[in-house]
């Protein structure tokens, strides 16, 4: 049954339905991207029509929003609260300095090209995005999740080394960073 | 029994912390006995990327500096540098920036009103308050193009004058929100939750708040009446009618209480800028950016946001990029040393309050 | 205020040597003192003369005279008068006395100081890491420091933007104009 | 405190009254609020208005803005033909470069939204990218908003009654305070050195003014060209009509800061101390130059900082050509002018004055004794108007009336004279008539805003009370009895529009004759070249067309040896022309020389 190409995919449909409507955000403010999270989140905007809503550990979260640029303490930090997170999980670049360094691109203590450390799913464009952009960010994602599209977890399994090896570069050898196996 | 003592970290991420910081937390049983601040996950580096941006330039890295109330940088920079190179700003300017800096203040209490309630459990605040917020912020949006970063105080004046019929839809949301803090004052100040809370938690009292340089409300809280406003009055301030609250109590009750008269008088003071103001043009032109020197010189001015006094030392060396660049934000001395003070005693629930309480806003701290 | 700065500057040059003062319009006053007294002189300040709050510490780098300017910058609520108390010290072997038993917020700005500068404060206590982490190098603030050499050595940058064009050079080789090289620092 | 706190139990209950009320959220994506009219969105650029000079690339702080070759888009002259693009990831909207932008073509829209799982496609090209933006403006930037400098630092002048009365230089010239303000309105983009004749390095020096480095503006002027002195003065500044700033404004006094910049170099020593010359040792090449003129002291010049044995020949008492004899005192002084020989002469050019090829010495004798010949001979005949009594007594060419005054004759005009042309030359006889003490008044064929004369030194004319009568064509010249010139007879003419679509063609109306009495007649309408001095096999090997030498783009004759350059050669007629001329042949013949060397 099971082996069974249609059911496969209605199995996939439903799973990738499910995951859709329950998007679970890390409330993690990495950036200052930030301060646009509490009006999406509360009355206004409301995010939670469309199931997403804030988590408080990595552990059940099922989005990991980086809200514009990582300075390269937080990128520590961010990678390992990324590797602590459970299956599904998805990344949004939250605003320009995720995708070239925006105005900090000569700054000594941010990086620039978020791809290079955690595989995005989505990028969201603005400085900062408005309320609108990030739920249309989520759009973006649910409709990349039920085409099951939003395959960047997969994809920092497969290459993890070249994604470790990039975070190297930065952080040298003093910081220990701990391996998850799950 | 003496228990024995774990080390707590809180933060980075962390549902309760005010933004991207740490506290290293030596705990016995619930009570904290020794805390460390760990900040630098917000560090950009502006003052270093103003060094190599000329003086325009440098004014739209500003705001970024704080990203809950924005428009004190920019008003920061636009002052050092007038006082710098002696430029005028035209009297209208000073009445649309005054409107600004309350309008902002206004907005960073109501995300306040937020994170106070949020961080001893009570959410519908936030679902109140940060959803009025955006009525705010709509306003900044129609005047200056953006909701959060404005961009819109620079050297020489502001940017575009007001738009048509605005003044109008200022006073209407002024209206509005004055009732809403009215329906705040229920669910928070009348709230026994909130009430128990906060009283007699995360005390500053007067001899610790002079020897750790404390500014604003938390200075106000425990009874010293101090406003940047009022002591260094900038722009117009000198010419306004409003009071500067002051409290007895010293603990986190006594700021949320000064806070939220303030938030009134944030209101007041708007109505009466508009009363008052004045016509004629809102920008003294700086010459052609690419080629605008300021001469040899340095300023430190000094803004009240709602955190307290904020300051900016600016250095020109009579070249075309600024020398010199240095906010020194109120969370540089609430969020470090006194944190670290006042934590030690404190119940762990009660972190997250006593942080939001001081205003302890990381990238004011890390630049 | 004339009267509370010429009465400021008497009482410090009474009790301080070497003290040069500078007086700006509005509640402004500038003094330029030796390093050693730094600690004496805002002692005095703060105790005898009511300027309770420590406003600012900052330093520039005058790279070419080799040396940094520290500025305090301290304020009387009574007299509503901002003082700055400048002194400099040399780029390399300077030392800035230590002042956090004065105010206890100086402690940040010293491990600023020391990790952005790179600047010896005597007898600085909790001196760990402040803002970086596991920074090696020069300190970042030092005006030597190039920020964009460093993150473009350091950090990637996205591709796809090598055909960008100078405006003035495209139009110097329309025109086979031939700029001679002493001109070339005043294109823009 | 009471154990149970009634009040506060039961106060934050109040907050059910807000149940039941419409809730404030918008439920985007199903509805959503419009943006506010200012909303700082992506970049709109209208590409036609655009010139390409890169100011915003320049003013962004972020590096977002790149210039780029857009297909279909042709660089042209006053447009570099590059495009921003914005890199949108770097972008944060600031709008500075709105706010820059000389053209107003770049503006922000109201359009905010895009996300996508590509972070390759976030390059975007203002106006490419976003066709139907043009309607959905947000945040732009009128001229009162900009931060460009559109208005010029007025050039202190004397009023115009004032400066009939003698000779004295019009124009005033910047003091230091001005010029820096002035350079400082320069956005440095470099459009105006693609239009100027001898491409200047103009946003350069501009740019050493401005930072106060004034000498240095001298040497990078020098780099190409010896006569600043003159072009500071009487250059027709084609660059100034390019200018970006020009667009909305007006345009960055190129010439005055030039001026200004001269001004440092009070004498030839002081210049040669400026500039500081690298001269290299002699190579024992000879070069001849025929006349003295912008070209051939140009040539000279240059040749004689390379090392060249330069000999000038020239017809006059004084080197400078036409700006030495047709141009009028009080544009341009004559101690300026030999200030500049002067300099020129102690680099080490040597000027043969009084001396004409062709009858003092012949061609054919320069051509054998050196080793490269240029001629920078010039327009010096001027046409004839071709009306009956032409020859009469009182009347003459402007040209040769010019040169009788400049060279210090005495020239009897009488009260009222009349000026036929509309160019420079035509301007510079009436003001120069005005200055005797006539009562001017010049005859156009065609409208006054078809005049080929700078539109200044028509403003001028005017406000020294010359009175300009356009569409009128002359058609005869009355004398008195004893030959002298008595009246100017004329028709008026009407503007035809030309059916090929050229400029519109006056036509004279039958019987509108018109009768004007006048003491001189001036004619103004055009000079031509003299080539006698070329003989026998010479005037066959350098080919002549059109009454202008034949040359490369080298500025070589088709004699190899044999170069030309100034009138003779190009049709624009004007200084800066000559002296690029001559600096061309320069590098053309230091090409050929030292290769033949080597």
């Amino acid at each position: 049954m099971i082996n069974d190409k249609n059911s496969q995919k209605i199995a996939d449909f439903i799973k990738n339905w499910a995951r859709k409507h329950s998007i679970w955000v890390l409330a993690y403010g990495t950036g200052c991207g930030a301060i646009e999270i509490p009006p999406t989140m509360t009355s206004r905007y409301d995010a939670e029509r469309l199931g997403v809503r804030g988590a408080a550990t990595p552990r059940q979260a099922d989005v990991l929003l980086i809200t514009g640029y990582l300075t390269t303490k937080t990128l520590k930090r961010v990678i390992r609260v990324y590797e602590q997170m459970q299956d599904p999980k998805y990344v949004i670049g939250f605003g320009s300095c995720t995708i070239n360094g925006g105005m900090y691109y000569d700054s000594y203590n941010t990086i620039k090209v978020l791809d290079k450390y955690l595989p995005v799913d989505v990028y969201i464009n603005g400085c900062m995005p408005r309320p609108e952009a990030v739920l249309a960010g989520f759009g973006k994602l649910q409709q990349l999740i039920a085409e099951g599209k939003a395959n960047g977890a997969q994809k920092y399994k497969d290459d993890h080394e070249y994604y470790r090896g990039n975070l190297r570069k930065i952080i040298g050898n003093k910081y220990e960073m701990p391996l998850y196996n799950w | 029994m003496r228990e024995k003592a774990t080390t707590l970290y809180i933060g980075p991420q962390h549902p309760g912390i005010t933004g991207n910081m740490m506290v290293r937390l030596k705990i016995e049983g619930d009570t904290i006995v020794k805390a460390t601040t760990e900040v630098g996950y917000l560090h950009r580096a502006f003052e270093k990327l103003q060094e190599k941006r000329n003086w325009l330039q440098s004014f739209t890295l500003m705001c970024r500096f704080c990203v809950p109330e924005t428009d004190p940088m920019e008003e920061l920079y636009a002052r050092a540098v007038e006082t710098i190179e002696g430029r005028e700003v035209p009297e209208r300017a000073k009445y649309i920036r005054v409107m600004v800096l309350e309008l902002a203040r206004l907005a960073s209490f109501m995300l306040w009103y937020g994170g106070q309630n949020g961080s001893l459990g009570l959410y519908t605040m936030g679902q109140w308050s940060v959803g009025d917020r955006n009525y705010i912020l709509d306003l900044f949006e129609e005047l200056t193009g953006g909701r959060v970063y404005h961009m819109y105080i620079w050297p020489g004046g502001v940017r575009r004058d007001l738009p048509k019929g605005f003044e109008q839809k200022v006073l209407k949301t002024m209206d509005y929100l004055e009732k809403r803090l009215d329906d705040y004052d229920d669910l928070m100040f009348d709230n026994a939750i909130f009430k128990k809370r906060t009283k007699g938690v995360g005390i500053v009292d007067k001899e610790t708040a002079i020897e750790h340089g404390v500014v604003g409300p938390v200075l106000r809280g425990c009874g010293i009446r101090s406003d940047i406003r009022i002591d260094d009055p900038y722009e117009v301030y000198d010419k306004l009618d409003f009071i500067v609250p002051t409290q007895e109590g010293a603990d986190i009750w006594a700021r949320a209480l000064v806070r939220r008269q303030e938030a009134r008088q944030s209101i007041r003071i708007i109505r009466q800028v508009i009363d008052m103001m004045p016509g004629g043009p809102v920008y003294n032109k700086i010459p052609n950016p690419q080629k605008w020197t300021l001469p040899k010189g340095d300023a430190y001015v000094r803004v009240e946001s709602v955190r307290g006094e904020v300051g900016l030392y600016a250095a020109s060396d009579g070249g075309l990029n600024p020398r010199r660049i240095h906010v020194r934000g109120a969370a540089y001395v609430h969020a470090i040393t006194l944190l670290e003070d006042v934590l030690v005693g404190e119940n762990i629930a009660d972190v997250s309050a006593i942080m939001n309480s001081l205003g302890t806003c990381p990238p004011e701290i890390e630049r | 205020m004339k009267e509370i700065k010429a009465d400021l500057i008497s009482k410090i040059k009474a009790s301080f040597d070497n003290v040069t003062e500078k007086d700006y319009d509005g509640n402004r006053l500038d003094f330029h003192v030796e390093t050693r007294i730094i600690p004496q002189i805002l002692t005095y300040l703060k105790v005898n003369l009511g300027y309770i709050h420590l406003s600012h510490i900052s330093c520039v780098d005058w790279l070419e005279d080799g040396e940094f300017e520290i500025v305090y910058i301290v304020w009387s609520p009574e007299d509503k008068l901002k003082v700055f108390i400048k002194t400099r010290i040399d780029r390399e072997t300077g030392v800035l006395p230590n002042i956090d038993m004065i105010w206890r917020q100086a402690n940040t700005y010293e491990r600023e100081l020391k990790e952005m500068f790179g600047i010896e404060v005597d007898g600085l206590v909790a001196a760990d890491e402040f803002l970086l982490e596991d920074w090696e190098g020069l300190p970042p603030m030092r005006r030597d420091f190039d920020t964009e050499a460093y993150a473009d050595e350091t950090f990637w940058h996205r591709p796809g933007r090598e055909d960008a064009m100078d405006v003035r050079e495209a139009i110097i080789e329309r025109s086979r104009e031939e700029i001679p090289d002493f001109a070339k620092k005043y294109s823009r | 405190m009471s154990f149970f706190d009634l009040k506060g139990t039961l106060k934050p209950l109040t907050a059910l009254k807000q149940f039941g009320k419409k809730p404030h959220t918008i439920s985007y994506p199903k509805e959503s609020i419009e943006a506010a009219e200012r909303y700082r969105g992506f970049h709109y650029n209208d590409l036609e208005e655009c010139i390409g000079c890169g100011n915003c690339s320049t003013i962004c702080q972020n590096k977002a803005i790149d210039m780029i070759k857009i297909e279909g888009i042709e660089g042209d002259k006053g447009d570099s033909g590059l495009r921003p693009r914005v890199d949108n990831g770097r972008c944060c909207w600031c709008a500075l470069c709105v706010e820059v932008c000389p053209t107003g073509s770049l503006s922000l829209t109201r359009d905010y939204l895009y996300v996508s799982d590509d972070p390759d496609t976030f390059l975007f090209v203002p106006g490419v990218d976003n066709p139907e933006g043009k309607d959905n403006l947000s945040f732009t930037t009128s001229t009162e908003q900009s931060l460009n400098v559109f208005n010029r630092v007025p050039m202190p002048e004397l009023e115009g009654m004032e400066r009939v009365k003698s000779f004295a230089e019009v124009v005033l010239g910047y003091n230091e305070e001005m010029a820096r303000e002035e350079a400082s309105r320069c956005i440095s983009c470099g459009l105006c050195t693609e239009v100027c004749p001898d491409h200047m390095h103009i946003p350069e020096y501009i740019n050493a003014i401005a930072t106060g480095n004034d000498e240095d503006a001298v040497r990078i002027i020098y780099d190409n060209n010896p006569l600043p002195e003159m072009c500071g003065k009487v250059c027709t500044r084609r660059c100034e009509d390019v200018c970006a700033i020009a667009v909305r404004g007006e345009a960055v006094a190129i010439r005055w800061l030039k001026r200004y910049a001269t001004e440092t170099a009070m004498t030839s020593d002081i210049t040669k101390e400026i500039v500081n010359p690298e001269i290299k040792e002699p190579n024992g090449y000879k070069v001849s130059i025929v006349g003295a003129g912008p070209s051939g002291l140009t040539a000279g010049y240059y040749l004689a900082l390379r090392g060249y044995d330069v000999t000038i020949y020239e017809a006059n008492a004084k080197a400078g050509g036409m700006t030495m004899y047709g141009i009028p005192k009080y544009r341009f002084p004559i101690d300026s002018l030999d200030k500049q020989i002067e300099y020129i002469e102690k680099i080490g050019v040597k000027i043969k004055y009084n001396t004409k090829v062709g009858k003092d010495i012949s061609f054919e004798k320069l051509y054998k004794e050196s080793d490269a010949v240029f001629m920078g001979v010039g327009f010096p005949q001027p046409w004839t108007l071709g009306i009956d009594g032409e020859d009469a007594k009182g009347s003459m060419q402007a040209v040769n009336f010019l040169h009788m005054v400049n060279s210090g004759e005495k020239v009897d005009i009488g009260k009222k004279v009349a000026v036929i042309g509309g160019g420079n030359v035509a301007i510079d006889a009436a003001r120069v008539s005005a200055r005797l003490g006539a009562e001017v008044t010049i005859l156009y064929r065609r409208r006054v805003q078809d005049m080929p004369a700078d539109w200044e030194e028509i403003e001028g004319a005017e406000q020294e009370g010359i009175d300009i009568v356009p569409q009128t064509i002359p058609v005869k010249i009355h004398t008195d009895d004893k030959g002298k010139v008595k009246a100017i007879e004329y028709l008026m003419a009407e503007m035809v529009p030309d059916e090929k679509g050229g400029r519109p063609k006056p036509v004279a109306i039958e019987g509108s004759n018109k009768i004007m009495e006048v003491d001189s007649v001036m004619g103004a309408i055009g000079q031509q070249g003299d080539y006698s001095f070329l003989e026998g096999e010479y005037a066959e090997k350098i080919q002549v067309e059109r009454g202008r030498f034949v040359v490369n783009e080298n500025q070589q004759t088709t004699d190899p040896k044999v170069y030309a350059g100034g009138d003779a050669v190009n049709r624009t007629a004007d200084a800066i022309s000559a002296i690029a001329d001559g600096f061309r042949a320069c590098k053309a013949i230091d090409a050929t020389l030292a290769g033949k060397k080597s």
